[in-house]
């Protein structure tokens, strides 16, 4: 029985959030012993220097795949090209990295967060075209996730270029909030004290901090919703507290950001064991949850996205 | 002839702790070897791996062992790894300055960090703690406002030497029969000398003995003569330029600069100098026990990786009741020591 | 400037916060003469030495060196060695981390082609130590030298340095007779060679035996130079005290005719030990007793009461205190038993240093009284201004820091602080180190008070001639070992001396 | 007289920190004008210093047992951060009964709040009995806790971040009822008050004072260090945990990755910055305390300025530079000199 076992080596960041939790599940959950599978998972405490150690350990163990996520996308050039001579398969998922040689990596599974924050524009876009404040002036504060961190990259990348790309829109403040709900209010509590009565969009790049900014609105006196008059609230990651919100309307829009990466790793490896092709990249697929149903789809680099009113029906049926 | 009793009883009671420290290293790899030999935890590449991923450390904890000897201590040294590492992806990837005199800098930044912690520590006695963390704060700050995008290394040269390989002339033999020689990257090398140069310039030169009385007893090393603030200074920029070394090192080993890199370093060159051996209190404190205090730490976190069926939470919890068994086991064959004589 | 004076201080003055501690101070040393520099505790001979090495800078006054028309000012010790000035300080500064050949040697280590050569520098250590005639290895720890040894240690590192002025300040004060007897052989070969000394001590037999000249420091201020042998003792000691004393006056037979008849125990140890430093012993100490502990250096004394304290616990035998069985496992029950214990070494277990002389004289009555039972402020200064004036401990005032008290200033506050718990049995180990003359006499006078009014103690004194004024009994101890005890009528300079040396005769 | 009643002010322990935490306030009336301006909206109070007073609360609480444990043992406790989500996941999970979000308690609030200060207690105890029993340094021996501590906390949690959506639950770090003022501010105050009172009504202040300068004297006086010096590392422990249940309540829920997360440092700074020596004696609670405030409010000012979180750290070392070097003693005494040089100068000119 022990022949056919496949063994696979897992190198997680670490378990920083809810999301990175429910990653590591589905991947735990996907690669057990029942589906054939032998799972050496490894947690790196957010140090990419101890998936450097995982990834060398990892092939002295032989592993016959190695799973990694990454926790940064630069720096992997040398130990990925010790696997492959190794003659070890790698799989990135979630973040992309940044190696000079294709080949050093055989596949990518994971979220495209500045496609996210597109998408989340765009939806924004339509929105207030819907609720015709297209041509009104905007105001608009960005609460950065963990400056470095990919998702804060490639959000506040989105962000950033429709801002530019639309004269009405402006920038109030862009601040991190660290990815954290305390930092994400700390943060909030004092834009609003600055510039409380001109804001009209807070752009939230998770959850967390999307509560936190929540709570210091609420504090100050100001409404939360979609309405003129009200501060709207964007965020992502849609975790099940975050869908709550949105279901009751304090968030206005929440953009997915998949962590059930387990089943598609399961089938790329379960491709290369048949000896067929696989695809270099492969996105997730990934929803967007508003709280009304003033915009049902939007257009990003002409590819069209659904936009899902949310129900109870859909918390309750989510997995995560 | 009572002398010459006593004489032998000091000279072992000296490295007594060392001696402890490297047996129980050697109980834990051993058995590691045992329990995990079908995973591959007896290949020699994998006690090398030790050196590999922890030749950066090695130096920056020697640098701390340093400043830790005289009662100091540097907190600053995971910000600095981070500042060196930004700067030289930075100057290499942005500027496109030349890679000789991006590693020149590199140093220089871990040099200037030492002088003006060392200013301040020794000439303007600020307590050493708050100083490096000031220094890990700036150090942070600095990263960020250099880049706060992941820059990735490409340099060819530095490239080179990052996967430039020694090769060994013992290795195992993989799955298929293949015999595949162990290997040690340069870093290894640079590591290990340095470690030797620490351990003969604290044993025989005037300026580590200095250290260790300051260690000792401050006050008494001032009225001995000693000129205490220079000595100190000095200790703080050996101890910068080997952050600033060991930044270069792991910056080798990662081909990377980000805002995020090293967080947490200083902790783990700090405990490493004390299960090696370093008091944080001064004066006690050998390059040779850091060297094992890291081995000790390799060890631990590859026999965690190796086992690999523990969820993230349990990797936290087992590290540390590992750290802390030993910790203990430490101080108490320590005490028993003590009672005994 | 005359032609063989090595140094000259000119109208020095130092303040400390609330303290003159020197008020225009001239002092001159010649070439080859031992200059003894004496005054009472806190009369400012440290601080002169301190300002003298860089330690303290001062406020007015110059200092010049021999064949140097300029100035000098020492910022640091560092420049004073540098300036042929090698001093021996009052509280042992060594490092206790360190070898004892590395402490004799630290700074000027001698050298092999840059390196370090360990082992030329343990054999000069050893031949040092051993022309000093201290018994110690060289590769020891210091820390596990007896403070006696430390402060060899010390001698032995200054004087191996080639200086033209030497300072000794008070570097007898932890050494027995055979000790300090090597130390002046070795000051006056150094005399002889041409090196000023300035010796600080607070024994007169000490200044007649090796000085030429006298200064006396009173209050911060200068008193006077003499000859040595134009000054008689008493002189000497009026001078110091500003008043005629007498300090051999005979103070126990006063009390003598004092003593009742049957001796009620206080404390019967019996077969007590400590691993690897006593031996078994047994002693009855009664109340009203002074009882001596004497022995050469090194012989165990100390860790004979610190055993009977609870400060190194006991391995064997059986306590009684006042009758009863006891079981001491920390200072906290014996102190509860009515013990109280000045331990030897001041700085390192006596002090504390950065809390007030107030605070420091109430520690142990409040230990005592336990934490949920504070003193109020108003018994704490009560207490603190009674022992200060009971003593004349010199301070500026009961909230200074005790650290910036002189030596035997601090070792007052200390006794004060036991004796604010009245305990039934006082343990004195070497209270009278570093004491000035007239205080002494004082310390010695309180002991036998205090025994009269039926306080059992226990003192420890390397100064033979001092137990002999107080004590009524003396055991004596030898390696570890009591071998044997003194009545009485035994007690005389020679037989004490006997006995300790350990002939045939007990 | 009145120059002497000058000096004395200045040369108060006070003095600095006092100073230095009014130069951090009043640089913020140049660049925020309207940072003092406090008003009453939304029914609660409104402002900036309002909320460096709210926000500092955890810190105040965290500094006091800091300073504690430093005065006692002469060394930090880094493990109250991870203390912190340790009481805080104890106490959420306790109160959602194993579900990741609860909308009303599942086990009485009073339990809950019990466990999450005998959790922290006990983590308190781990570290004392490390650094008192077995002497182990205590950096050392808190590390352990630093690094498990968080694992711990997830554990409690199984690695989620458990809401409690209960209006009462949000109380310790809201306000409650229609009271104005944010109640983590009647939390650092009463913390403040009663380990003040703590060590005014009993002796523990002395004994901590005298283990932490002189541990060999302090055991010859009867004083039971290990006790001591156990029992500074319990308190600070509890008091971690009080501030973990205030900083979970903020944002009701027990985020065991990010609460408390480096606080451990701002607390160690703000004991230095109160003008008390890190290698343990003589210590000053309240200096501590300013030194939380000044902290909180050079966080709060740099924020007004639009400061970016990720380059604040290199503003908060170059302020926390200078204010330390403005309190050490040779800047002191440099300056003392320059003083006394003038005066001589004049003195001479006059002659
Ligand atoms: N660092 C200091 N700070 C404040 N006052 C001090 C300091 N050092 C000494 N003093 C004070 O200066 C005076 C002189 O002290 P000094 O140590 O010179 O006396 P001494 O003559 O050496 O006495 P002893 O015989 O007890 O050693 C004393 O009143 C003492 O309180
Ligand atoms: N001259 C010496 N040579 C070697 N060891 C010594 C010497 N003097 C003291 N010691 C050490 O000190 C121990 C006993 O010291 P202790 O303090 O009890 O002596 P003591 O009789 O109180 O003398 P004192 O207090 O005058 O030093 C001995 O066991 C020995 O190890
Ligand atoms: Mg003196
Ligand atoms: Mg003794």
């Amino acid at each position: 029985a022990a022949d056919d076992t496949i063994t696979v080596g897992f190198s997680q960041v670490g378990a920083e959030s809810d999301w990175r939790t429910a990653n590591t599940e589905s991947m735990k959950s996907t690669f057990s012993e029942e589906n054939g599978y032998n799972l050496i998972f490894d947690d790196a405490q957010q140090k990419q220097e101890n998936q450097l150690t995982a990834i060398r350990n990892f092939i002295q163990q032989e592993v016959d795949y190695i799973v990694l996520a990454p926790v940064t996308e630069t720096g992997w050039d040398t130990v990925l090209q010790e696997a492959k001579d190794a003659g070890i398969p790698v799989i990135i998922v979630d973040r992309m990295v940044d190696v000079s040689d294709d080949s050093l990596y055989t596949a990518w599974v994971g979220s495209n967060f500045k496609l996210e924050g597109q998408k989340a524009m765009a939806w924004l876009d339509a929105y207030l075209e819907a609720k015709g404040r297209g041509d009104e002036e905007i105001n608009l504060v960005d609460i950065q996730g963990t400056i470095g961190a990919s998702a804060q990259i490639g959000r506040t990348q989105g962000f950033d270029d429709a801002v530019e790309a639309h004269d009405n829109w402006t920038t109030l403040a862009q601040q991190s909030g660290e990815f954290t709900q305390a930092k994400g209010q700390e943060v909030m509590e004092s834009i609003l004290k600055q510039s409380g009565d001109d804001i009209d969009v807070v752009y939230c790049e998770n959850d967390n901090e999307a509560f936190g900014a929540i709570d210091a609105i609420e504090a100050a006196g100001y409404e939360v919703g979609g309405e003129e008059g009200q501060i709207l609230v964007m965020s992502f990651d849609t975790t099940n507290a975050g869908l709550t919100d949105t279901l009751s309307g304090k968030i206005t829009l929440d953009t997915e950001c998949n962590p059930l990466h387990g089943p598609r790793v399961q089938e790329i490896i379960e491709k290369l064991e048949a000896g067929e092709e696989v695809d270099k990249q492969a996105y997730v697929d990934e929803e967007m949850f508003a709280a009304d149903d003033t915009v049902t789809s939007i257009k990003v680099d002409d590819a069209d996205y659904e936009v899902t009113t949310i129900t109870q029906d859909i918390i309750d049926g989510r997995a995560y | 002839m009572k002398a010459n009793g006593m004489q032998k009883k000091k000279m072992t009671g000296n490295g007594f702790l060392l001696l402890i420290t490297i047996a129980l290293f050697a109980v834990m790899y051993i058995a590691g070897m045992i329990i995990f030999a079908d995973k591959g935890f007896a290949k020699p590449q994998m006690f090398l791996n030790l050196f590999v991923s922890n030749a950066g450390l090695l130096v920056i904890a020697c640098g701390l062992t340093i400043v830790m000897i005289t009662g100091g201590i540097d907190i600053s040294v995971g910000s600095v790894t981070a500042l060196v590492c930004m700067v030289l992806a930075d100057l290499m990837e942005n500027k496109g300055v030349n890679t000789y005199v991006a590693v020149l800098v590199a140093l220089l930044i871990g040099v200037a960090f030492g002088v003006v912690q060392g200013f301040l520590v020794a000439y303007l006695d600020i307590q050493p703690f708050i100083v490096t963390l000031a220094g890990m704060f700036f150090g942070r700050g600095m990263t960020a406002i250099i880049s706060t995008d992941m820059i990735s290394i490409k340099n060819e040269l530095f490239l080179k030497w990052a996967n430039f390989r020694f090769y060994m002339p013992f290795g195992s033999t993989n799955k298929k029969g293949k015999f595949i020689p162990a290997y040690i990257p340069p870093t290894v090398v640079i590591a290990v000398i340095v470690v030797i140069i620490i351990a003969v310039l604290l044993k025989y030169r005037k300026f580590g003995r200095k250290l260790y009385a300051i260690g000792g007893n401050r006050q008494s090393a001032l009225m001995m003569g000693l000129n205490v603030k220079r000595t100190m200074f000095q200790a703080y920029v050996l101890d910068g330029f080997l952050a600033g070394l060991g930044g270069f090192l792991f910056c080798l080993n990662s081909c990377a600069g980000f805002v995020e890199q090293a967080k947490g370093l200083e902790m783990d060159a700090i405990s490493s100098a004390v299960i090696g051996g370093t008091l944080l209190s001064g004066g006690v404190g050998t390059p040779i026990g850091t060297l094992f205090g890291v081995l000790i730490k390799g060890t631990i976190s590859s026999l965690i990786t190796t086992q690999g069926t523990l969820s993230s939470w349990w990797v936290r919890i087992i590290l540390s009741l590992l750290l802390c068994f030993f910790i203990v086991i430490q101080s108490v064959i320590a005490s028993m020591k003590k009672k005994a004589k | 400037m005359e032609q063989n004076v090595v140094l000259e201080m000119r109208d020095i003055s130092k303040n400390f916060t609330g303290v003159r501690a020197l008020s225009h101070v001239d002092f001159t040393l010649r070439k080859g003469e031992i200059h003894a520099l004496m005054g009472e505790n806190g009369a400012g001979k440290s601080t002169l030495i301190k300002v003298l090495t860089g330690v303290h800078e001062f406020e007015s006054g110059s200092i010049h060196m021999a064949g140097n028309s300029n100035a000098i000012l020492n910022h640091s010790p560092q420049e004073a060695q540098a300036n042929g000035i090698s001093t021996v300080y009052q509280e042992v500064n060594l490092c206790p981390n360190l070898t004892v050949a590395e402490n004799l040697f630290i700074g000027r280590e001698p050298r092999k082609m840059g390196m370090i050569d360990w082992k030329q520098m343990n054999e000069r250590s050893g031949k040092l130590l051993e022309s000093l005639d201290i018994h110690v290895p060289p590769t020891q720890m210091l820390e596990e030298c007896s403070i006696a040894i430390q402060q060899m240690i010390a001698i032995a590192r200054a004087v191996d340095m080639k200086c033209r002025v030497l300072i000794l300040d008070e570097p007898t004060s932890s050494l027995d007779d055979d000790e300090v007897e090597k130390l002046f052989v070795l000051m006056r070969r150094l005399r002889d060679e041409g090196v000023g000394i300035i010796f600080v001590t607070h024994f007169l037999e000490q200044v007649y035996a090796v000085c030429d000249r006298i200064t006396v420091l009173r209050n911060g201020e200068l008193v006077g130079e003499y000859e040595t042998k134009d000054l008689p003792r008493v002189m000497l000691v009026a001078k110091m005290m500003g008043k005629d004393f007498d300090d051999l006056a005979d103070i126990k037979s006063e009390h003598k005719d004092k003593k009742q008849g049957k001796p009620e125990p206080v404390i019967e140890a019996k077969g007590i030990s400590h691993k690897g430093t006593i031996k078994p012993f047994d002693i009855t100490i009664n109340k009203g007793e002074v009882i001596g502990l004497t022995g050469l250096l090194g012989s165990g004394r100390s860790e004979l009461v610190r055993a009977i304290y609870g400060a190194d616990k006991a391995e064997t035998g059986t306590l009684k205190v006042k009758g009863k069985e006891a079981k001491i496992n920390s200072p906290l029950d014996a102190m509860k038993l009515g013990m109280a214990y000045l331990p030897e070494d001041r700085k390192a277990e006596g002090i504390i240093a950065d809390l007030s002389v107030r605070e420091n004289i109430i520690i142990a009555l409040q230990a005592k009284r336990g934490m949920f039972h504070p003193l109020s402020r108003k018994e704490m200064d009560e207490a603190a201004d009674k022992y200060i004036k009971l003593l004349q401990i010199k301070t500026a005032s009961r909230e200074t820091p005790i650290k910036s008290l002189s030596g035997g200033n601090q070792q007052k506050v200390i006794l004060g602080r036991w004796l604010l718990t009245n305990p039934d049995y006082l343990i004195l180990d070497e209270p009278t180190r570093g004491i000035d003359i007239g205080t002494k006499t004082e310390i010695q006078k309180l002991v036998l008070d205090l025994a009269d009014q039926g306080m059992a103690v226990t003192f420890i004194s390397s100064e033979v001639e001092e137990m002999l004024r107080t004590c009524s009994r003396m055991a004596v101890l030898r390696d570890g070992q009591k071998v044997g005890e003194l009545e009485e009528n035994e007690l005389s300079q020679s037989g004490v001396m006997k006995a300790i040396a350990g002939g045939d005769d007990k | 007289m009145n120059k002497s009643k000058l000096k004395k002010i200045t040369s108060a322990r006070l003095f600095l920190p006092i100073v230095c935490l009014i130069a951090v306030l009043l640089l913020n009336v140049i660049k925020t004008p309207d940072f003092f301006n406090v008003s009453i909206r939304n029914g609660v109070l409104y402002g900036y210093i309002i909320d460096v007073i709210n926000r500092a609360s955890e810190l105040v609480i965290l500094a006091i047992g800091m300073t504690l444990v430093t005065a006692a043992s002469g060394g930090q406790d880094i493990s109250v951060g991870a203390v912190m989500a340790v009481a805080a996941a104890v106490c959420c999970q306790i109160l959602s009964g194993g579900q990741v979000s609860v909308n009303e308690y599942q086990n009485s609030i009073i339990i809950a709040v019990i466990a999450a200060l005998l959790a922290s207690a006990l983590c308190g105890a781990f570290n004392g009995f490390l650094v008192a029993k077995l002497n182990i340094q205590p950096m050392v021996a808190t590390l352990i806790l630093y690094t498990a501590g968080r694992g711990i906390a997830q554990l409690v949690t199984n690695g989620q971040i458990t809401y409690i959506r209960v209006d009462s639950f949000k109380m310790a770090g809201g306000y409650i009822g229609k009271c104005p003022i944010p109640t983590p501010i009647f939390f650092a105050i009463i913390t403040v008050l009663i380990v003040y009172l703590i060590l005014k009504k009993t002796a523990l202040g002395l004994y901590i004072e005298s283990v932490g300068i002189n541990g060999k004297a302090a055991r010859l006086v009867g004083l039971n260090s290990t006790m001591i010096k156990f029992l500074t590392y319990v308190i600070c422990g509890v008091l971690a945990g009080i501030a973990g249940i205030v900083a979970s309540s903020r944002i009701y829920s027990a985020d065991a990755n990010n609460i408390g997360l480096n606080l451990e440092m701002d607390a160690i700074l703000a004991v230095a910055l109160g003008g008390n020596f890190l290698g343990g004696g003589k210590f000053s609670l309240i200096g501590s305390v300013i030194g939380a405030y000044t902290i909180q409010a050079l966080t709060t000012t740099l924020y007004a300025m639009n400061v970016k979180a990720d380059q604040l750290p290199v503003y908060k070392a170059i302020v926390v530079v200078i204010i330390v070097t403005l309190q050490s003693d040779v800047f002191k005494k440099y300056i003392a000199g320059l003083k006394a040089k003038k005066s001589v100068a004049v003195e001479g000119g006059q002659k």
